[in-house]
């Protein structure tokens, strides 16, 4: 039987979504979008606003669920799971709009993240300690979340996630807000992580974020999926501008 | 540096603190007034701090606790005057009870916030005591339940107060020591999270509805314990004393916020300034103009909502650190 | 007594109780718990002016014992109150006596808190049967309980009721109304057992919460029963209302009988005298009854109208008066307070009383 | 056949009453949140005040509101300023507060009144309606009239005019309205006091019926609660049709199932409407979600 098992694994994508639709009472956000992600990939999708690109997250992080389609994790379907069960499954997430859980210290918030594999006391907060030192939130430790900046609180989240030991990392928007020198320190952040094997789907409508560091791009327009491929040739297609820019006006 | 306090010094900590509330029974022992002041001082403390597991932690402003109390009661005087079965055994399948229904009663308001759930709280209690007045062959009806004196240890029935203060004491005890157990344990610190923000802690891999369950089973089992020893030491109980909303429903919670809601001694403190206070006020001016003492009760209740939302502990603590960052 | 009055009069008294705790032993100080707050604080007061009455004849006569009498109230409204009301007043106001209760839930737990205090608990009001099938050693029940009503109205039924409309009691037939508290229910529990005793048919028995917006499903069930003698046991605000709606809805039965309550002007203003002619009530002996049947009522009456200058509030307060008066009588007959001799004193005095009325 | 019509028609005017003392509690906490337990009260000091006008001034109770209304509108600005005011954000505080202002408020009238049960004589509406088995008393049937034509102007007023509007932005969000250049805090603050004076009226009508006691108002603040969320948050004609409901249940679960039962009957129907659909019969689109929403 673990033939089988192991046979299916490695044909099966790490991370499938197969044409997922989400309907908003007559409004179609997410049309029919499929793609696969593979292990160890860093992978971002990329789109105008309102092209259904938060609609499409929520419908990864168990937000919000699909009308139709699958999503498989490792093969298990987790269309209907709540975020919670997918987190167990290895589905850590970011908030766009930080949440961090503000009357709670930054270790506190991290260890909630770590109690899922660390039901000990100690355990969990050794473990949040480790996360912080790599996220760079170690001297920041028993300060509550309240008294962060805005960068401190987005590496708050990634470290909550982080402390899941998720398998794929959901990031939403994580850089907006963020000065051209925290965006550099986050990037090194990721890269770091991703060297430890840590598959990485990203939302992102800062180009150059995505140039920098994702190997593979999606970009979603009206909902669709109009083009897939590694970041550099996908960038300068003439479709994918014109969805980003708008048609050149004639003089 | 942990940031969370060494395991030996909390307890020392809080061990410490229930001792000096040992000191007024000490003190007063030969005062049967002040003796039976302090029984329900401890008692009230203990359902306050069960109440606190789910009104404060948890977030999920129960009113309806009175329920809970009320089915411990019965069950153990009912389990008691039946059977002679004795009400330390007669404690166990009431709270076992209370963890079931307690949860399963709860679950489908879970999703009620704030207001909406203590009204609906409130509702259960209303069921509640018309339930108990109709269910004559279960809880004796409006007449109640009465339990004859007869000393012993195995029926949990005492001439000597004191003994009743020392079971009070060590009701409290043991809700405070389960509260530390619970907000050191990975289910204490999921329902800060769950109390912060459930969207936030969905994502952190807390299933946010097992963990309410959990707290309230936990919540309902102690506050049924409460109502056991309560009925065995009052020994008359009848629906409207066990489902009053001013003497049991609302009175948990506002203990719990005068002394410190979502603190784990807070409500310690606010029943030994409630309780007392009430009584005495009862004592002095009960007499005089009818009724004078509970508007004074009921100025205490509002000035406390309006300017000491954090209660007494809460004040302390803004204190102590406010004086230990000037300090720094 | 207007508002600014009673405030006045209120003061004193609290003030009173407070200088009370100081006087010196030389008096014998009775703890008199009733509730003096909250839904029932009009009762609880109404015995308090009882038993002040009946103390206050004492002391003109000498006090008990050689001593002046003294009465100290202790509030209680629901049984953990009783046992502080009782504890309060023996260690701190020392009293030697504990007298009361307009709650039978109140009278239970006071009594058994007064037995560890060693003390005589004279119970004037409280009516569930049960205070006495305990067989405290220092329980004294001096005022009539919920049986004697339950056979006080089955008697008025076959006795007064029956002729007065032309029926033999096996063929009348009652329906029994009852609030759903305590007192209601012990009632009607009794009411049932001696009707059918009495060979009276009962067609329905129905029971009500006191606090209801609304009991047009009581008077309609009721009336589709169509019983000779409307039978109700309940408070005030839950008798008007159902007078009112009968009222209102055309339904007038042959005779309507109601227990301890219906005769105080509190049901007078609700109800305009036209609908309340012929509305039995078994009730405590009224203050104003006549000499005949009620020997000493008449100066009860006047005494509470000089001491109170108005009209008594509910007869509850002269069973109080009297049943102070035989605790008074029992002490100086028992030569003591202490609990046993009392007891026994009273028990003398009770047989020596059933003998007279025979 | 006829008893069944004389239920229902009972079941209306009960549903009446239910109306009439929840209307007030319909604004206050269905519009603008706030969680009043005192509302009980308000309709008590309205019944004491209609006595009041009827012992001292001989006035019948329906021309005593004219004096009681405004009363209760002033007494509402003390309390809104005082208790509620500072609580704006923070339900369960307000469960708190208004709690201990029922206890404050219900035993001063004990303390002044020692309990005694007073009531109250009307001339104006002695009269009843028969046809067949069915009665309808003129005091049931102004309340009927009263709470129909209170529900329109309620409406009218929330729809049309322009603080009715306010009232309604401010309670779907109080930072856009605030950016409207609307004075939430005196849109509140009005609210209040209408919702106050609205219990006055209710006091005021109802004294008639019922015996006065300082706790009569425990009698009616969890069917208040109970006809404001069954009916639809701030829905006018929601509270309208959820105290028929309440009214109608009652009427028939008492008199064909046992009078002892009906309140818990149709407070185990509250509980269900909760929790299957908290916005109630007509509750507005998003009221869900502002049910939901602790307001910052």
């Amino acid at each position: 039987m673990a033939a089988a098992l192991e046979k299916r694994l490695m044909t099966e994508p790490f991370f499938s979504v197969r044409n997922v639709v989400k309907r908003f009472a007559g409004l179609v956000a997410v049309d029919n979008v499929s793609f696969d992600v593979s292990r160890g990939e860093i992978v971002s999708i990329i789109g105008p606003n309102g092209a259904g690109k938060t609609t499409l997250f929520n419908l990864l992080t168990g937000q919000l669920a699909p009308n139709s389609g699958e999503v498989r994790l490792n093969g298990a379907l987790i269309n209907n799971l709540p975020p919670d069960q997918r987190a167990k499954l290895g589905l850590g997430r970011t908030f766009q709009i930080a949440k961090p859980l503000i009357a709670l210290t930054v270790i506190e918030n991290t260890m909630m993240g770590a109690f899922l594999r660390y039901p000990g006391l100690r355990a969990s907060e050794k473990r949040a300690l480790a996360i912080l030192e790599q996220v760079g939130l170690a001297d920041r430790a028993n300060v509550r979340a309240s008294e962060l900046t805005l960068s401190e609180r987005r590496r708050l989240e990634v470290s909550r996630a982080l402390a899941l030991e998720p398998q794929l990392l959901l990031l939403d928007k994580v850089m907006a807000g963020l000065n051209p020198s925290e965006v550099t320190e986050s990037i090194a952040l990721f890269r770091r992580l991703h060297d430890t094997g840590l598959t990485i789907l990203l939302i992102e409508h800062n180009l150059k974020v995505v140039r920098a560091f994702s190997e593979r791009v999606i970009v979603l327009d009206h909902g669709a999926k109009i083009a897939e491929g590694d970041a550099t040739t996908i960038l300068s297609t003439p479709a994918v501008v014109t969805a980003y820019v708008g048609t050149r006006k004639r003089a | 540096m942990s940031a969370i306090p060494s395991t030996t010094r909390t307890w020392c900590l809080y061990a410490g603190g229930l001792l000096v509330t040992l000191l007024p029974l000490a003190v007063l022992s030969g005062d049967l007034f002040w003796v039976n002041i302090l029984i329900y001082t401890y008692l009230f403390a203990g359902l306050a701090v069960a109440w606190n597991i789910i009104g404060g932690f948890g977030g999920q402003f129960s009113l309806g606790h009175g329920v809970f109390f009320a089915v411990g009661a019965y069950m153990t005087a009912r389990l008691y005057l039946g059977w002679e079965i004795s009400p330390w055994l007669g404690m166990i399948p009431g709270a076992l009870l209370c963890a079931t229904i307690g949860p399963l009663v709860f679950w489908p308001t879970f999703r009620l916030k704030g207001s909406f759930f203590a009204i609906a709280t409130l509702a259960f209690n209303e069921v509640g005591l018309v339930m108990a007045n109709y269910l004559h062959t279960v809880t004796g009806g409006p007449r109640g339940l009465q339990i004859p004196f007869k000393a012993g240890l195995g029926n949990m029935i005492f001439a000597d107060q004191c003994i009743w203060a020392l079971i009070m004491f060590g009701f409290m005890a043991l809700c405070v020591a389960i509260t530390i157990v619970l907000m050191r344990s990975r289910l204490g610190y999921y329902l800060l999270a769950v109390r912060e923000d459930e969207e936030a802690a969905h994502a952190a891999g807390i299933d946010v509805t097992r963990v309410k369950l959990r707290d309230t089973a936990l919540s309902a089992a102690l506050a049924s314990i409460g109502g056991s020893l309560f009925a065995m030491y009052i020994r008359t109980i009848d629906p409207p004393t066990l489902f009053s909303l001013a003497d049991i429903g609302v009175k948990f919670a506002l203990i719990a916020l005068i002394g410190g809601i979502g603190t784990i001694i807070g409500p310690v403190l606010g029943a030994f300034l409630i309780i007392p206070a009430e009584s005495y006020l009862r004592a002095v001016m009960g007499g005089g103009l009818p009724g004078l003492h509970l508007v004074v009760m009921g100025g205490v209740m509002l000035l406390a909502a309006l300017f000491m939302r954090r209660g007494v502990a809460g004040a302390l603590d803004a204190l102590w650190r406010r004086r230990s960052r000037s300090a720094s | 007594m207007n508002i600014a009055g009673r405030l006045i009069s209120a003061a004193i008294l609290g003030g009173g109780l407070l200088a009370g705790t100081a006087i010196a032993q030389d008096s014998v100080r009775i703890g008199a718990v009733n509730p003096y707050s909250g839904p029932l604080a009009l009762y609880g007061d109404e015995l308090a002016r009882g038993y002040q009455l009946a103390i206050n004849e004492r002391n003109a006569k000498g006090g008990v014992l050689g001593k002046r009498i003294e009465m100290i109230r202790g509030d209680a409204g629901n049984p953990q109150q009783g046992i502080a009301a009782v504890d309060q007043l023996v260690t701190r106001d020392k009293v030697e006596i504990l007298i009361g209760t307009y709650i039978s839930a109140v009278s239970n737990a006071a009594s058994d808190a007064a037995l560890r205090h060693q003390k005589v608990y004279w119970d004037t009001n409280a009516l569930a049967a049960e205070l006495t099938e305990r067989k405290l050693p220092n329980f004294v029940r001096s005022g009539p309980h919920g049986a004697n009503f339950a056979e006080m109205s089955v008697r008025a039924t076959v006795e007064m009721i029956a002729p007065a409309i032309g029926k033999k009691p096996n063929e009348i037939t009652v329906w029994l109304e009852h609030e759903d508290s305590i007192y209601g229910k012990t009632i009607a529990d009794v009411q049932k057992v001696e009707f059918e005793k009495a060979g009276v048919k009962i067609t329905g028995i129905g029971a009500h919460n006191f606090r209801a917006a609304d009991l047009t499903d009581v008077v309609l069930r009721a009336r589709r029963a169509n019983p000779d003698v409307w039978v109700q046991t309940g408070y005030v605000p839950d008798g008007n209302l159902m007078l009112r709606t009968a009222r209102e809805q055309g339904y007038k039965p042959k005779m309507i009988l109601f227990v301890g309550t219906g005769d105080t002007f509190e049901t007078l203003d609700a109800l305009d005298t036209e609908y309340l002619e012929g509305l039995f009530v078994v009730s405590y002996p009224r203050p104003d009854v006549a000499e005949k049947f009620g020997p000493g009522a008449a100066a009860y009456l006047d005494s509470y109208r000089k001491a109170y200058n108005r009209e008594p509030v509910a007869p509850q307060g002269m069973a109080a008066f009297t049943g102070m008066h035989m605790l008074l009588d029992a002490v100086a007959a028992a030569g003591t307070t202490e609990m046993t001799k009392v007891r026994a004193a009273a028990k003398q005095l009770s047989d020596r009383l059933w003998r007279e009325v025979r | 056949m006829e008893t069944l019509l004389n239920v229902l028609v009972v079941g209306i005017l009960l549903g009446g009453i239910y109306g009439l003392v929840s209307i007030g509690l319909n604004l206050i906490f269905g519009v603008i949140r706030i969680v009043n337990f005192a509302q009980g009260e308000l309709v008590m000091l309205g019944m004491y005040g209609a006595f009041l006008a009827y012992s001292m001034l001989g006035l019948d109770p329906y021309v005593s509101t004219l004096i009681v209304m405004p009363a209760m509108f002033l007494f509402g600005v003390i309390v809104q300023r005082v208790a509620i005011q500072p609580l704006q954000a923070e339900s369960s505080m307000q469960i708190f507060a208004t709690f201990g202002l029922l206890t404050v408020l219900q035993n001063v009238v004990l303390v002044f009144t020692r309990g005694e049960g007073y009531s109250v004589a009307t001339k104006v509406a002695s009269f009843s309606i028969a046809i067949g088995e069915i009665r309808i008393t003129g005091t049931h049937l102004i309340i009927l009239i009263a709470v129909t034509a209170i529900s329109v102007l309620l409406h009218l007023f929330l729809q049309r005019t322009l603080m009715g509007k306010s009232i309604r932005a401010v309670t779907q969000d109080r930072q856009a309205a605030r950016l409207m250049g609307i004075n939430v805090e005196r849109t509140f603050m009005v609210t209040f006091d209408i919702g106050s004076a609205l219990a006055g009226l209710a006091g005021a009508l109802i004294a008639p019926i019922y015996t006065l006691s300082p706790g009569i108002g425990d009698n009616f603040i969890l069917a208040a609660f109970a006809v404001v969320v069954l009916g639809g948050l701030g829905s006018v004609a929601g509270a309208w049709a959820g105290g028929m409901i309440v009214g109608i249940v009652e009427a028939f679960a008492g008199y064909y199932i046992d009078p002892e039962l009906k309140q818990a009957i149709w407070f185990l129907i509250f509980l269900l409407v909760l929790v299957i659909r908290p916005t109630g019969l007509s509750g507005q689109v998003g009221a869900e979600e502002v049910g939901f929403r602790e307001q910052s």
